[in-house]
């Protein structure tokens, strides 16, 4: 029998709950042993209260864990009724989640400088894999992309982790370069010295990324989005197709090898 | 403490209690047995499978929408070698500690659905039943087709029976219940699941497409609930075979109006993805629910519904 | 402002926007006129009378269900001529400020129909059509039983189409759909309506009987919306005949994927019990969103969905 | 054409909400128009906000309306998922309602003394009807009946409005006398002096003291309850069989003339 996914049910209560850009939040979480079990590129799947006709969980990735606070931190953007009810969770408010849930990122041992790649709300898990090189003492540099310099997050946390650039892009040219953070990625890669890539955001933006990674002859790993059920490997609606079939996000992901991603 | 009596017989298939789970709402059982006691369970009915692997529809598979979910997994599968290596060892585990496996045949015409399930038999020994899918809304070609008049699930039914002396159980449409419940009765049929989910459709307004790959999903969840307890009364008076209700159930009492409609038995689905515990949650209630009845034994609420 | 021509012909009925009233939710529309602009719809649909009153069933004829109602009102009903008297000339005025009116017929024959119908066309000239209501879930003969198989439905509207020359919608039962609407439509009706409620179950656990006066209800709302838009897509690949889009619409969004899944018109039912000005509401909402989609008439967007 | 509905929909605020006695509470919600625009008997549709899959508003009688303070005064048992979220509704919470709505009490001019009989949760429109009758100058009596001590409320208000007896009843004896009050209300209806009987209650409740009244030959009116979806005459579900064939509770009732209901 296969591994079963590591989740549990945690009780958590809502530490504290603050807009950071538009439309985008942050959520600090107390549910301890979730904060002592979860690893970078891992998610988890939260209850919302307050809407009996919607009845499922929502998938989130983490910034970061704190396990001393016994906390972690989630920034996610307002697009629906679930992360719009998410939003107005007050401080001491509680519910539940599953979690940790899947595959989070694997940087090769061997690792010496790492290029990260995110864009819109594809930050969080990026960037908590930015904490994770942090302390692997692994150098890395950063191509961050958003809509605008309103919805831009992530920018500072990336310097303040040490990373070498950070090289942000807006569709509008409100921040940084105007266009797709993909354009300078890939001009980084063929640049060269990176051993390693990691990518989160739109699927065009990954599946760029993915390619110029591939022409650079450099391994890269993706961290899919896919509607999910249940997030704990029973239902089989998060499938990915790869290379080696179907695949479920929840399980085999939501990080996958995207040398082996057939549809974005 | 209860002291009412809640083993079950459907179709031969002996349950120490009526709580299974639907057929893809519990992955093969294992998915679960980190988060709960799968073993308190009657019953668990695995995921929809054929002779041969089935890679399933593209994405998106899921659409929330309210009172519920649609899917459109389009009975993904690793064929039944594929499932007896990955998961015979914990189903068999499992039988063991006297909850029974009901493995859940597909198929695509009458002959893939017999060579399923001479497979079945062959590698399952530890298999307590068999569960026929001739309603699954989300493949092309079998699935809901055979299964959507009586004549066609008949077929099936008499094939499947030839190739196998275990409990045969048929996972019902939606659709002409009393009918084909009659129709499978006399091919041969132990037991029926009613309902399997309803087909529905959910369009994003701006882009005028499918939330699905497909157009077409199968709705699940509490919405079906009121459709699924009136099928089971209708089928209840139709046959004389034993029913597991299915279909929204996420408490006790909603377990308890399919009780009293005629099922001997029910399955949680939706419910264990929401809230992996729930069927244990469902059983504690339904089983307090029955003492309160003042009955001894939970059959007696069999069919109770006083018209 | 939107630029968006919002007329619809719907079988002849030409409705000033696609926002008409599902019949037996918004009484014989008078019971509105002090709390909306009645006069703003395309159409209403009255609730469904038969030649002779009728009395309905026994109470409780309601009972709530999450995610919608349930009721067995049983087409109760003051008899055509009873209707006329009371509501005739305010549908008259009504008709007069340029919203359709269209009359629904119940009966429990062929025969019955028919009478009805005559009496209707006789008596209410301002009438722009009629919709036979062959699928009413809550009258033991006639209604469901005339509409759950081509052969019984079609030969309702044959009967009706001999003895009027006005427009003729049939009320579909969400059963068979594709198959009822071509045997309706060859029967020569000019329209379908889809869906009418799906009959459900709710029972009471602690008193073991149903929460209505019957064994079972029909259930209105939120929950069979996305069932009703499938079945609306599936009468509209099966058919030419225009189709109005009935079950669970509360907002402009849930009329938008009607319209998109091919129905030309929609019926608000459920919405308008809940909040009486619901219809103009999801007539505004969806008149920005066909504003959105950037066509010039709403016809554009019928049927639009991409598979 | 009949005459339709005097129900419109008003926006309310809630002034108080607090427990009265075992799962009954009281409510007083700000309402002007609708404090000026209703009367004795008549009911409102409340919409309770809280839970997206229970759609239908909650028909509930009133106590007294406050036309100076633009208010009126809710008394409500606590039976479901509905009414729990009401009691949760906390003093500046908003809703909608839908009121008035229906025919309430018409105690002739010629009335001299009435008997109010109420049972559990039907007391409220009969306290509205004693204040009428407090106005009026007409002189009453009241039987009063509660399962238990714990549950019964108006007892207080119905002696402060001017009641000549308030005799109290409860199936369990922990207050008043030991039973049904429909037994001392037949006594006091055969011992005579009454031109009017106004019930409300559980069905069988009403159902005796109309028969008593019959058999006294007094004039008697009955408020039913009815499980209802519209309340303002569009839906046909609340139906009451009458001598007079079928009237909807909504719009013919909810107070009927005891001698016209067949089925209670
Ligand atoms: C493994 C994983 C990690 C994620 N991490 C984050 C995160 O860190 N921060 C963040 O803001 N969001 C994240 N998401 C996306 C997040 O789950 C969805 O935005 C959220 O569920 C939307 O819920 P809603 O009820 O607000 O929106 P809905 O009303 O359900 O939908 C609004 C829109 O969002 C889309 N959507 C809804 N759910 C998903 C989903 N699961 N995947 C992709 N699109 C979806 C819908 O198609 C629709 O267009 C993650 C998703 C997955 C699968
Ligand atoms: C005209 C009218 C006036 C009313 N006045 C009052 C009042 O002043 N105070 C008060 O406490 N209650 C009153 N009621 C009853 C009140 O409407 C119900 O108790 C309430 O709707 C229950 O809602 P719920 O969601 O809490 O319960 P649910 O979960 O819907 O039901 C709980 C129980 O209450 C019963 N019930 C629900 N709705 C009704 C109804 N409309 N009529 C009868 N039984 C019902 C159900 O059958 C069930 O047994 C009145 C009802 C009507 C029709
Ligand atoms: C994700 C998912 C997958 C399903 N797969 C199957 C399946 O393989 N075979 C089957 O017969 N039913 C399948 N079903 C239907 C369920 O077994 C059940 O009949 C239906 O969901 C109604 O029950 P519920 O409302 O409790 O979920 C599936 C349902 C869901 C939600
Ligand atoms: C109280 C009530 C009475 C109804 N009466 C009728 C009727 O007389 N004729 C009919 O065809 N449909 C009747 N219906 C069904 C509605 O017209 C409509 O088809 C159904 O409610 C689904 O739409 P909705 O979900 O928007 O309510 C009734 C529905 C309700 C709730
Ligand atoms: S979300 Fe259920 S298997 Fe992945
Ligand atoms: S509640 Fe709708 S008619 Fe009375």
């Amino acid at each position: 029998m296969p591994t079963p996914s590591p989740a549990r049910v945690h009780d958590f209560e809502v530490v504290s709950n603050e807009s950071i850009a538009e439309r985008i939040f942050s959520i600090e979480i107390a549910a301890p042993e979730l904060a002592r079990a979860i690893s970078p590129g891992q998610f988890v799947n939260v209850a919302v209260p307050g809407n009996a006709m919607s009845l499922l969980r929502i998938p989130l990735s983490y910034v970061r864990a704190d396990i001393d606070a016994g906390s972690i931190v989630m920034w996610y953007a307002v697009v629906g009724d679930g992360t719009r009810r998410l939003s107005r969770m007050k401080p001491g408010e509680t519910s539940t989640l599953l979690g940790p849930g899947g595959r989070g990122w694997s940087v090769p041992d061997s690792t010496t400088r790492a290029l990260l790649v995110a864009g819109g709300i594809g930050v969080p898990p990026v960037l908590c894999l930015a904490h994770e090189l942090h302390e692997r003492g692994i150098a890395f540099d950063v191509c961050l992309g958003s809509m605008s310099a309103k919805t831009l997050v992530g920018a500072e946390q990336f310097r303040y982790l040490g990373a070498g650039t950070v090289c942000v892009s807006t569709d509008d040219g409100t921040a940084g370069l105007c266009g797709f953070c993909t354009d300078p990625a890939a001009d980084m890669l063929l640049a060269g010295g990176y051993d390693y890539v990691a990518t989160c955001g739109p699927a065009p933006m990954m599946r760029k990324t993915a390619a110029a990674a591939a022409e650079a002859g450099t391994y890269c790993e993706a961290s899919l989005e896919r509607m999910m059920s249940c997030g704990f490997g029973a239902c089989g609606t998060c499938n990915v197709e790869t290379t080696e079939g179907m695949e479920g996000a929840c399980m085999c992901g939501p990080v996958f090898d995207a040398s082996k991603v057939v549809v974005w | 403490m209860s002291a009412v009596r809640m083993a079950v017989d459907v179709g031969g298939i002996k349950m120490k209690n009526p709580v299974s789970t639907a057929a893809g709402t519990f992955g093969y059982g294992w998915q679960f047995d980190s988060l709960m006691d799968v073993s308190a369970l009657g019953a668990i009915t695995t995921k929809g499978c054929a002779a041969l692997p089935w890679p399933g529809n593209p994405a998106p598979r899921m659409a929330e929408v309210p009172g519920g979910m649609m899917n459109s997994v389009g009975l993904q599968n690793p064929g039944v070698r594929g499932f007896v290596e990955q998961s015979g060892t914990y189903l068999e585990r499992l039988a063991g500690k006297g909850t029974q496996i009901i493995c859940q045949v597909a198929g695509h015409s009458t002959a893939e659905y017999v060579s399923a399930l001479e497979l079945f038999c062959e590698l399952c020994p530890w298999a307590a039943g068999f569960e026929l899918n001739v309603s699954c809304p989300n493949v092309a070609e079998g699935g809901i087709a055979c299964g959507s008049t009586p004549e066609a699930a008949a077929e099936v039914v008499r094939a499947c029976r030839r190739v196998c002396d275990r409990p045969l159980l048929v996972k019902m449409a939606p659709v002409r219940v009393d009918e084909i419940a009659r129709a499978v009765e006399d091919a041969g049929a132990d037991a029926l699941t009613i309902i399997n989910s309803i087909p529905g459709m959910s369009i994003d307004i701006e882009t005028h497409r499918s939330r699905l790959s497909r157009p077409t999903g199968g709705l699940s969840g509490p919405l079906l609930h009121p459709i699924a307890v009136r099928m089971v009364w209708e089928a209840f008076r139709a046959v004389r075979i034993p029913i597991i209700g299915v279909g929204g159930i996420m408490t006790g009492a909603d377990a308890a109006e399919f009780i009293l409609a005629g099922a001997t038995s029910v399955a949680v689905g939706m419910a264990s993805l929401v809230d992996p515990g729930a069927s244990l949650r469902i059983l504690a209630e339904l089983e307090a629910w029955a003492d309160r009845q003042g009955v001894s034994d939970i059959n007696e609420l069999v069919g109770a519904f006083e018209a």
